[in-house]
């Protein structure tokens, strides 16, 4: 598999995990710490079902997804219920994230592996599966952002109280997105399994959630095609830094501030990269219309 | 029994370097309204300018633990000019700032890897790692020097923001920043003093852990450790902070003793969850109620 | 019955009386107004009833339900409607994207199909967005239909949180001064709005919370007076304005505000 | 029309990968090469982020060593190409270490030599056996070398010692020159290498009959351990065992011994990332008596050379040589070797010649060549005390045959 094909899976992989998040942190304004562990969830549910039990690749990731989903109810119920502070609801799934990589550490079941985690994964994984899952993925949230459920995920982003005066159901919602973030980390969780084959818990730790976190607020709030975007960047950014060699990792995260610092909201805030292109393609057809109208007149 | 003194002597050590990150968080929470990410670099690099400078200058331990709050308070500031007042001025979301923060922590760190070495040094001070017997528990010095130095900069804050004028206004501005500023204060100049206040915490609590355990370039990776405790305590709430970060300190330990040290994050995230739940703004939050 | 019944209402915030003991019923398509000085606690009353606010003691009804401890959103969806004092639109979407939440705050098709896209989906958002511009046209708004309502002058704004009430199709309307920082002329059509809005809505019963006595005066059947979170005086608008109580209230407070 | 345009996004992006991902190589994975073409020889090292010494100063030691090479006219009259690639990543995934894998093998690399532990080990190793391209790790756990379904991976041989064989040796130090010690193991649960090695340890512990009497557990990051230190003191070990992946947890293990009083009676016995002059800085005084069964004796004349090379040019690193830098080195002795032996630098013979080596002369050791599982034989370990301060070597030990 070249080079530039794994990272292209990489990048995609990361997509799919964002277009949760996308949903999540850029919609419904709450910011999470953990969703590392919705990938691991996934990804072992998806590998466990593969490997043992011969499922059909795409739908053992459609059942990781779900029992990621399902599974983000544990962390979800209890704290989204009462009103707790976006910034408390961070630090829940930083707890979560924790215990999800500890528990999956000390499972002694030998479908799990522990701490030794899990080799021997069908590599179902390719480039072909990964750009058509993040071009479905990034589809799916568009649809969902421009939908009714995204309209009332932006309104408590922007008045929680007096949204729910209006009559939107707070905590439907919020769990309503935590889920759809978790589906969608739980199905990159299970993409990257199928990809390297072989993984460990301690690979789902906080700093991949907090790089997921980085790329959606890089890309912009309330966008779906700019996180995806900041995604595709930061995960070829490190690539293109080798040349500084030891130094790549300090200039990555130099790149990072002056990202923040020159583009204060995010890449597309509030914007889609396509946005541009419809409204070119509606002009030229409204102008053609408008000529065969007059033509036939 | 002696078990639980000496675990409840460590929890309170680690809990005052908890509380003096947490209070470091919380001092620019309460004003600007957001987590400063980049706070872990601060403390490593004020411990890294105390390490130098003992054996470089021959400086005594207390003028060296100075010396790390200063240049922390310096490099705090530094990042507030450089990377957050700009992009405050442009109005830009909390989570932008935070963001911005997650990129100094991967900068500074790894710049710093490269500059001082990926090793891992003791604090070059023989005093502080002397310990004292107190019947049968061990206690390190630096616990007591730690613990009492605490005391001495949570008592030198209050006074400063309850019994001065700029107190008065660093107070007026965590109350709300835009009017403060309207009503004549110079949020600039309260700016200036809080991340220098705060930096000079982290670069105290940076000399704490130091002596207690090493100094290397990524000894801010800790600093998550405040950030949870000031979440904990109540986002902004300088009491708050401390009284969670002793917490958090003592469930860690505790925890590890009499629980399980295999699951004890998780019990102590749990336990804090489930503070939180009761607890929604944090166990001394200051009710955000939208004024409708 | 009355619509809305108010038992005794009391709400404290920790030694705070923001309301205390305060009785009233209103009926079914009535026109009533709330006035009183600041601080008399008539948001509060809004607050409590609409959910906002715990009644520390008393009882509210609404069409005989009780109300008490009800989630905020089931209380909406009972038929009250309301808008604020400090303006709550959604400053980055569109005017009309503002209504069409509250035309549909539970959406009427699952997560699932809004993914997908499917046609029901489709169809659904078009009727939410006809039904939206319909509210616009109703308060007079719908030129500015796809302007971002953050950017709308002030008035425009108030009228969009009309429309955004009206669109949840409520029985009782809370209006909270919706005059509120107007110019004399915008005050004008404000009133010429909601007497418009009342007798093209019989069945619509409106409570309106306003500091203009005038206001009050053209639209209100009948007026209930609020000072320091007590019920200070109940009539009609030529009953109020002449109650001795009501004028050392409100002059009481007028002599405050201009000695401080 | 939309779904249209997502579809352009996505080729776009593919392209701009494109675009920049090739700007540097401009080689390809044939293996047919001319003999003017220098020996492609990629290292995947942890050099960055917070276990940056165990990538850095094997990177060092082993650039130092290629450009003496290379000034010495080379292998087979060929130069040596050596890249340094970081694999450490933001968070320890391996996609890192996937992805520099996959780049040097489109740079038609010769030989990919690296990294130190298991998990990115494994994850390069299940890259390098599907491209058939010549794999030398240091890595420890068996994985490493042979796959969850017990078959040896053909391409991937090992240069530094297997956890299994390392363990029993300990174990067997520990039972027959120790005297049969109370042993009580602290580990760290999350990280593959330790799990493995306290496993391989306390198995062997009891099919000695050695006296394990205890154990318990820590975090990765944990600093603080007097609690389990407390428990463990309570079954009265002489010895605890702490199969650690950084000299860290064992300086702060070892002063909070100390601190709580008890480093007179228990002692540490660990593993060779004790062996680093900067954790005698660190815990000096607390390791007195301590314990390490480690890799290589450093004080040995064997590597005089080498340290002295070490410090003259990367003493000002802030970090001290170390035994687990010198098994990394151990990986260009054994890539001298497959490249001398075949005579040429085709994957085939070169592993080949691996397989077939009778004798090889490594950095730490000479060994016996490798045995069916590719876990190099006869490799030798060395134990290692404090005394005054300093390190002392207690000389070689080999388990006895069963």
């Amino acid at each position: 598999m070249g080079y530039l094909e794994g990272i292209a899976i990489s990048a995609s992989i990361n997509i799919v995990c964002i277009c949760g998040l996308v949903i999540l942190t850029g919609y419904i304004g709450l910011f999470s710490m953990g969703h590392a562990s919705f990938m691991c969830i996934g990804a072992y549910a998806a590998a466990i079902l593969t490997k043992y039990y011969s499922f059909p690749f795409i739908i053992a990731l459609l059942i990781g997804g779900a029992i990621a989903a399902l599974s983000s109810l544990i962390i979800g119920v209890p704290t989204l219920r009462g009103k707790m502070s976006a910034d408390c609801f961070a630090i829940a799934t930083l707890g979560f994230g924790e215990a999800v990589r500890i528990i999956m550490s000390n499972i002694s079941h030998p479908y799990f592996g522990g701490a030794r985690g899990m080799s021997g994964i069908p590599a179902y994984m390719n480039l072909g599966w990964a750009l058509a899952l993040a071009f479905v993925s990034i589809v799916l949230t568009l649809n969902y952002a421009r939908s009714q459920h995204g309209k009332l995920a932006l309104a408590i982003r922007d008045h929680q109280d007096a949204s729910e005066l209006i009559g939107i159901n707070i905590f439907r919602e919020k769990i309503k997105c935590l889920m759809y973030s978790a589906f969608f980390c739980g199905i990159g969780g299970g993409m990257m399994a199928h990809y390297y084959t072989y993984m460990v818990p301690n690979v789902f730790n906080a700093t991949i959630s907090n790089n997921l976190l980085t790329s959606v607020v890089l890309g912009g709030v309330s966008s779906v095609t700019g996180p995806a975007m900041g995604t595709a960047i930061l995960t070829f950014l490190p690539e293109v830094l080798r040349f500084l060699s030891n130094w790549r990792l300090a200039i990555y995260g130099l790149v990072m501030v002056l990202i923040m610092r020159m583009r204060p909201e995010g890449l597309l805030a509030h914007k889609e990269i396509h946005q541009p292109i419809v409204q070119l393609v509606r002009f030229i057809r409204s102008r053609t219309v408008r000529s065969t109208d007059s033509g036939r007149g | 029994m002696d078990m639980f003194l000496q675990q409840l002597v460590t929890g309170i050590s680690i809990g005052s370097v908890y509380a003096l990150l947490a209070v470091g968080y919380a001092l620019v929470f309460s004003v600007f309204n957001f987590s400063n990410f980049g706070f872990g670099p601060v403390m490593m690099l004020g411990t890294f300018s105390a390490f130098y400078a003992i054996p470089l200058l021959h400086l005594p331990l207390l003028p060296s633990i100075l010396l790390a709050m200063v240049v922390a308070g310096l490099i705090s500031f530094l990042m507030e000019l450089t990377v957050y007042r700009p992009m405050r001025k442009k109005k830009t979301l909390k989570l932008y700032l935070m963001i911005a923060g997650l990129g100094i922590n991967t900068f500074i760190p790894n710049a710093a890897i490269q500059i001082f070495g990926g090793g891992v040094h003791p604090f070059p001070s023989d005093w502080a790692r002397a310990t004292i017997q107190l019947n049968t528990i061990a206690v390190p010095r630096s616990d007591i020097l730690a613990a009492v130095l605490s005391l001495v900069m949570l008592a030198a804050l209050w006074l400063f923001l309850y019994k001065t004028r700029t107190g008065l206004g660093i107070r007026a501005s965590s109350l709300d920043t835009d009017t403060a500023g309207l009503m004549g204060i110079n949020v600039n100049f309260v700016a200036m003093i809080v991340f220098l206040l705060s930096g000079a915490a982290a670069g105290l609590a940076g000399c704490f852990y130091g002596m207690k355990y090493s100094v290397f370039p990524n000894m801010g990776a800790i600093a998550s450790k405040g950030f949870v405790a000031s979440t904990i305590g109540g986002l902004g709430s300088l009491a708050g902070a401390v009284i969670s970060g002793l917490l958090l300190g003592f469930l860690e330990t505790m925890i590890a003793a009499y629980g399980s040290s295999t699951y004890r994050d998780l019990i102590a995230y749990a336990l804090l969850v489930i503070v939180l739940i009761f607890m929604p703004r944090g166990i001394l939050g200051k009710g955000m109620q939208d004024k409708l | 019955m009355a619509q809305l019944e108010l038992k005794n209402l009391s709400v404290h915030f920790g030694g705070v009386k923001a309301v205390q003991n305060v009785s009233l019923q209103i009926e079914k398509g009535e026109f009533r107004g709330l006035i009183g000085p600041n601080g008399a606690g008539k948001t509060t009353v809004f607050n409590a009833v609409t959910g906002a606010a715990q009644p520390t003691q008393g009882e509210i009804y609404f069409e005989g339900t009780k109300l008490n401890g009800m989630r905020p959103d089931k209380i909406a969806h009972m038929g009250i409607a309301r808008t604020f004092q400090n303006i709550r639109i959604y400053p980055k979407m569109t005017a009309a994207e503002n209504v069409a939440i509250g035309l549909e705050s539970y959406p009427s098709y699952n997560a699932f199909s809004a993914m997908l896209r499917l046609p029901h989906v489709v169809r659904r958002d078009k009727e939410i967005k006809r039904l939206s511009l319909e509210y616009l046209d109703r308060v007079g708004i719908l030129e500015y239909k796809d302007h971002e309502a953050g950017a709308l002058p002030y008035g425009l704004q108030r009228k969009l949180e009309i429309a955004r009430a009206m669109a949840g199709n409520p029985k009782l309307l809370f209006l909270d001064e919706p005059a509120a920082g107007m110019n004399t002329q915008e005050g004008l059509e404000m009133v010429t709005f909601l007497k418009e809005l009342h007798s093209n809505n019989t069945d619509l019963t409106i409570v309106l919370i306003e500091h203009h006595l005038e206001v009050v005066m053209q639209l209100c059947q009948t007026i209930n007076v609020l000072n320091l979170g007590s019920l200070l005086a109940y009539g009609t608008p030529k009953e109020v304005q002449c109650n001795p109580d009501v004028i050392k209230a409100y002059l009481g407070e007028r002599r405050k505000t201009y000695g401080e | 029309m939309k779904k249209f345009l997502a579809i352009v996004l996505v080729v776009l992006m593919a392209c701009s990968f494109a675009a920049c991902g090739n700007n540097s190589d401009s080689g390809n994975g044939d293996s047919a090469k001319t003999d003017g073409d220098p020996i492609v020889i990629g290292f995947l090292g942890w050099s960055s982020g917070p276990d940056s010494l165990y990538g850095l100063v094997p990177q060092y030691l082993l650039t130092d060593y290629f450009k003496q090479v290379n000034m010495d006219g080379g292998w087979l009259g060929r130069q040596i190409d050596f890249r340094t690639y970081d694999v450490s990543g933001l968070g320890g995934d391996f996609s890192e270490a996937v992805n520099a894998t996959n780049k040097l093998i489109q740079a038609g690399v010769d030989i990919i030599i690296g990294p130190s532990n298991s998990t990115q080990s494994t994850a390069v190793a299940e890259i390098c056996n599907r491209e058939g391209i010549l794999h030398i790790p240091s890595g420890s756990s068996a994985i490493v070398t042979v796959d969850e379904n017990g078959k040896t991976r053909p391409w991937t041989f090992r240069a530094g010692p297997e956890n299994s064989d390392y363990l029993i040796n300990i174990a067997n130090y520990a039972y027959h020159e120790l005297n049969n010690p109370k042993i009580a193991v602290l580990y760290e649960t999350t990280q593959i290498d330790c799990v493995n090695m306290r496993d391989t340890f306390v198995n062997t512990l009891e099919d000695l009959g050695g006296t394990f009497v205890g154990e318990a557990t820590y975090q990765i990051d944990d600093q603080e351990f007097r609690a389990q230190l407390r428990s463990l003191a309570e079954k009265n070990p002489d010895y605890i065992f702490m199969p650690a992946m950084g000299y860290k947890e064992i300086g702060y293990v070892a002063n909070q011994l100390k601190e709580l009083g008890y480093a007179d009676k228990i002692k540490l016995l660990t593993i060779s990332t004790a062996d680093n002059k900067d954790l005698l800085a660190l815990a000096g005084p607390a390791l007195e008596g301590c314990v390490f069964n480690t890799t290589a004796d450093m004080s040995s004349p064997r590597f005089t050379e080498i340290t002295k090379q070490y410090y003259d040019n990367h003493g000002a690193s802030g970090m001290a040589l170390h035994v687990d830098g010198l098994v990394s080195f151990n990986e260009a002795k054994l890539v001298e070797y497959a490249i001398n032996t075949a005579g040429s630098t085709d994957p085939e013979a070169m592993r080949k010649a691996l397989e077939e080596a009778k004798e090889i002369d490594l950095i730490t050791c000479p060994v016996r060549g490798y045995d069916e599982q590719h876990n190099l034989l006869g490799f030798q370990y060395n134990v290692v005390t404090v005394k005054n301060g300093q390190f002392v070597s207690l000389g070689e030990y080999a388990a006895p045959a069963k």
